[in-house]
């Protein structure tokens, strides 16, 4: 993983090579029967392949013990994860390991999470917890409560601590990227059943309310990952801070937002089918809800950003909205 | 499987300053009093010597060729001035379809005679071009035209109608779209209304007309806002000199729909009621003040936090777009996308500014708020409706 | 209008002859001609031919000196004025003797309106204001300044005063009952529309978009129709009191928020010609984007009952929404 | 012009004791522990200890003949026992079918011996049943099923495959849908899987299968929560005895198409969340306060209100439909529309709680909300699509 850019270096895509090697990577690990396999717990197998390959920590900076890269292949990482369902925590650990990095910390090996508030996720397989005062201490807290989120994925509910600065804006924004990937392949598998699915005599595809439900899926797939984009570029050009924060609200809302339409299209689209426990589509739809969620919903980074616009007057709008995404040396 | 493409794309550094001047001349203006800020300016505020001082400025033409009056700089430099003008609610709607389309369609088919002519005029804001294109019962179906151009001494002699030409009555030419070969010529006939060949869309041509020359009539179409941007355009053997034919005799068609994916992918298409939401943020934070335990609730607040955020994802992807027309590509798709969803966007600014501040609190608000709610079902109609927008899409990614 | 029922008496649907009648008399009269001549005042003709068929006093008791009929056959005529598009304050002055009727008070002659906060609507043609005390007095408000509604009809903004009990609510439900008359023709104007008109070679209402959004049209009257029904049942059951008020909340709320999609799928339907003042749809259209905003949004009074029922609490809500409609001596 | 027609209609006044009978019973249980108020339950939560507490207080088979162990009230009744045990979120998927579709159809159709040994423990509460018609690839093409029965000594035997048939692994019998003449006779081969006409409607006929019987095979569905409602029954060559044949053999594709109205038309159709919408009042208050400085934020108040205005407008349209029912009529495009909107709202309830309470707040509140999620997408899907209701409803209007 020797990325020719540094970490924070003004790199606007990901690796093109290192997008192609970890999309199929998880094509041929993160299937259907693994995914289901892992309900409950995580793919043990995939994960440690994924730190063999230094997936986990991507765009941490080789001097830090990192895989080195740049934040847009670490964000390519975790839209891949989303894209592919991948049943492990490999973008927790990956944003664990970028958190540290913003604070001069080496990635520490095993399942680490950093702490962001009450609801610790992946709780039943985490060997370790990034603490605020920066040490990463095997797991010693005491669980108010552990369950499993709408992917079946294990969390546990801890008593609220302190914690790491930006661990919040980063972690959302991991879900936001997941949440993108995993918009796009609910958009393209809805688009490929609507082509071989038949009814009455023709695929249903030709009808045109379906299409327009595609459309507007494809679009917001789009959109969403285009907001992520957005708060990559302000990360990769201008490191963590409050305009780093808001393009993060702006992503975690507008990907949060899409779930809704696209799940309930989705659904609508495929038909009892889908609604099983055997068809694939719920390995997306079911971690989109899940992931809404997870680090602030929509609702809460929308306000984020929304507060912060009436604070400062309506003056301030326009600045933002074509502060984003970051103007550039020359157009790629 | 056949996706949308949205190339990570950012506008260069180059365009910094201009925007920094464009907006300094805009806040200077504002502060001045030489205009209000209004919703869906590039449409409904028409006005000459707010357009002159923009030219005199230097800020039309961008793109054009220096030889022409133009600026000789870049495509985006013209988004980021469009995107100023938009944002802060100016009176553009006097240069707006010259300066996005009529020039650079000159420019590219013009005879040299018209470039000389018209486009230095054009870029010191001075000359206004509207569209010819539709008419009545053509309705969607642009290839169902009628109107014609015959060949008369020294050019030509144009009949017909057309309808929806926006701001016809203050401007001084429109490009219009007509047949120079009759539709029942070359077997057209036999394919019919219902034909999915092109032969319909053969023999059309494209023409510069003086809307004040003899024989041509314009009458007004008012909107259901009281409005008068929009006109029926009647052309009675009005003629059109031989070196304002635009481009090829019969290869209107390709011309005009060239210029479709231009027309749809721009920050027109999100930012017509850009300046009410900028107001609706002053409104809440007049009622609300900003202190933590009297600010906006938190739905309030996600409310507008959400506009403002799906707002920053359309822009990018418009940017995507803008940077891959100006790359030679035609994203025709994704230009079609940005456009239903920004159509879409600009509609809900409108309802949510009702829903947050209560009409009967602030007047001039309110004023803001019914322009945007009268104009807005127009947003998802013209330049193609939503629905022929998302088959567009649906057609591209391979269900249609 | 001498109905054998009584004002506030146990009936629970106009009368049929009434209906029938002011249905033929507002179709004769109230034209797309007469509704566009009106813009910025009034149909005056059309208001003396009401008055003299004793419309705006109809459900006021004869003993009070109003028309007599049910309160349903008052809540049918306001609902015709919306299905009409009826240019003059018909329904208004109808309201206004209702709510004269709560406090004991015959109706006024003229255009005589009740005060319910800052703004007047019809400012322009009132002759008469209904005050907090009961007289009814000629016009002689300070008025801080006029305008025109979305649908071009004449207001006047008024220092802010004491209003009569009732009013609000009186006035809301007129709304809710002229919005639920106007989103029917809405829906039934779309509805020919996408019968008649032809493109690509066939009716639009072809296009299964446009059946979606017209059946949706369709469902959105009847529900609207439904909410105000409930609350002149309850109005008719037990007068004016806490329960007539969220009843009126629920069914200003239900119009209300039909309008937006209403009126966005209409005019998407109808295209550009729709779109022209030419066109008789916008007569009604715009009608509902004056009339949501009148007497409180739907916003407005989607809090007050949603206010109502956090203050009561969970329990609360089914008690609420089984009590709509009120239980009949027998079904209908 | 076609119109959606629903008459003014409210529930008697002679059902307001029995609202009051169910609802005290329902309180008590609650108090009692018995059972802890669920979304969706007429689909998930099958208890018959608690379906037979209802048969025994005497509140299902409430519209049926007192001689078949029935109550001799009217549907009207049953709509009111009906939508308190929903709202109550009470656990009542043992008896659902049975009280709601198949006693009403075996008193109509069935032999008398069929009645006499089966609808008085359907009314007790101690006999329940499935639905057994949709078949794989048959989807929503109900004409296209495949199961067959052919004569026997003494009764029937049946082959094939239903799928979708909830509770089947709990319940005791199904009324099954199959061919009992073949697709192939009577020229319904020419006219194949595309043909208008009713060729393939003919040849059904029902049966009430013993899903114990041997033969009979039954598989879970889970559905992407991981619950287990749904089963897919196979049947080999498993014997119906020839009383439990349902209705005129050949007649069956009739006797399903008059129960849909039914099926469409209930509380159920918007009630499936209820319990969290009365949670998230509750959760609201929690978090709120009532004081008038404390309380709700309006946006928050208002979309609690428009859900709780919206029910009371739905609910006066279904009580419409089940009038117009009880009085024999066939509101077939009102019981779509009705369905179509209350599914859609019942679906939103989930979203505006987890939009106004935040997940993690509260554990049950948030269980009740991933519940309401989750199981949602089934609500517009399950008694035909919302894509076909709003076919049903364009047809009726005349567009289709």
């Amino acid at each position: 993983m020797n990325s020719p850019t540094q970490n924070n270096s003004y790199a606007r895509v990901a690796d093109e090579m290192l997008v192609d090697t970890v999309d199929r990577f998880f094509a041929e690990h993160s299937t259907p029967e693994r995914i289901h396999a892992a309900e409950g717990s995580m793919d043990r197998a995939l994960f440690a392949a994924s730190v063999e390959m230094g997936l986990t920590s991507i765009g941490v900076a080789e001097s830090l013990g990192g895989s080195g890269g740049t934040l847009h292949d670490a964000a390519a990482v975790m839209y891949a994860t989303g894209y592919h369902a991948v049943a492990a925590p490999v973008a927790d650990v990956l944003a664990t390991a970028l958190i540290g990095a913003v604070h001069g910390m080496s990635p520490v090996e095993g399942v680490t999470v950093a702490l962001t508030g009450k609801r610790v996720p992946w709780w039943g397989v985490v060997d370790r917890v990034l603490w605020a005062d920066g040490s990463a201490a095997a797991v010693s807290l005491d669980v108010v409560s552990t369950g499993v989120n709408y992917a079946g994925e294990p969390f546990g509910v801890v008593e609220s601590r302190e914690k790491l600065a930006f661990a919040d804006d980063i972690l959302a924004l991991t879900r936001a990227a997941q949440m993108a990937g995993a918009l796009q392949r609910v958009s393209e598998l809805s688009v490929q059943y609507s082509v071989e699915r038949e009814q009455f005599g023709k695929p249903i595809g030709k009808q045109q309310i379906l299409q327009h439900y595609l459309a507007q899926m494809a679009g917001d797939a789009a959109a969403a990952r285009g907001a992520v984009d957005n708060a990559v570029d302000v990360w990769s050009v201008s490191g963590p801070g409050s305009w780093f924060t808001l393009a993060v609200a702006a992503a975690k809302t507008v990907s949060g937002r899409m779930v809704s339409v696209t799940n309930r299209n989705a659904h609508q689209l495929h038909g009892a089918i889908g609604f099983t426990d055997e068809h694939r589509l719920q390995y997306w739809t079911r971690r989109l809800w899940a992931w809404r969620d997870d680090f602030g919903t929509e609702v809460h980074w929308a306000a984020v950003l929304g507060r912060s616009l009436v604070s400062d007057g309506g003056r301030s709008l326009w600045p933002f909205v074509t502060s984003l995404p970051p103007a550039l040396d020359s157009p790629t | 499987m056949p996706r949308l493409t949205f190339p990570a794309a950012s506008l260069p550094h180059s365009t910094e300053q201009l925007r920094s001047d464009i907006r300094s001349f805009l806040e200077a203006e504002i502060a001045e009093g030489t205009f209000v800020p209004r919703c869906d300016t590039w449409l409904s505020q028409h006005d000459p010597s707010f357009s002159r001082k923009l030219g005199a400025a230097g800020f039309l033409g961008l793109a054009w060729p220096t030889e022409y009056g133009g600026h000789g700089r870049t495509p985006l430099d013209r988004f980021v001035v469009v995107e100023e003008l938009l944002a802060h609610g100016a009176p553009i709607a006097a240069h707006w379809v010259s300066d996005r389309q009529s020039g650079p369609s000159i420019l590219k088919h013009g005879t040299e005679q018209a470039k000389r002519e018209l486009v230095p005029k054009m870029a010191a804001g001075e000359c206004y071009f509207s569209i010819g294109m539709s008419e009545p019962d053509a309705g969607s179906d642009l290839a169902a035209i009628r109107s014609t151009a015959t060949k008369t001494e020294g050019g030509w002699l144009l009949n017909g109608t057309k309808v929806w030409t926006s701001q016809a009555h203050n401007n001084h030419y429109f490009i219009v779209l007509v047949r120079t070969t009759p539709m029942s010529d070359g077997g057209v006939g036999a394919e019919g209304a219902g034909g999915a060949g092109g032969a319909k869309h053969r023999g059309m041509s494209q023409f510069i007309m003086d809307l004040k020359a003899p024989g041509v009539q314009i009458r007004p179409i008012r909107l259901l806002s009281g409005h008068h941007h929009f006109n029926e355009v009647v052309m009675e053997d009005a003629f059109v000199p031989e070196h304002f034919l635009l481009g090829s005799e019969g290869n209107g068609w390709d011309q005009v729909i060239g210029e479709l994916a231009f027309e749809r992918s721009g920050p027109e298409r999100y930012l017509s009621t850009f300046p009410l939401l900028v107001a609706l943020i002053d409104a809440v934070r007049t009622e609300h003040g900003t202190e933590l335990l009297r600010g906006p609730s938190t739905e309030a607040a996600a409310a507008i936090g959400q506009l403002a955020a799906r707002l920053t994802a359309l822009r990018r992807l418009c940017i995507s777009v803008a940077v891959a027309l100006s790359n030679g590509k035609e994203p025709v798709t994704e230009a079609a996308m940005v456009k239903d969803m920004g159509t879409q966007l600009e509609g809900e600014i409108g309802e949510v500014a009702r829903q947050l501040v209560p009409p009967g609190t602030n007047p001039i608000f309110d004023a803001l708020v019914e322009d945007a709610i009268l104009s807005t079902p127009g947003f998802t109609l013209r330049g193609g409706t939503n629905e022929i927008l998302r088959g567009i899409v649906a057609r591209h990614l391979g269900v249609r």
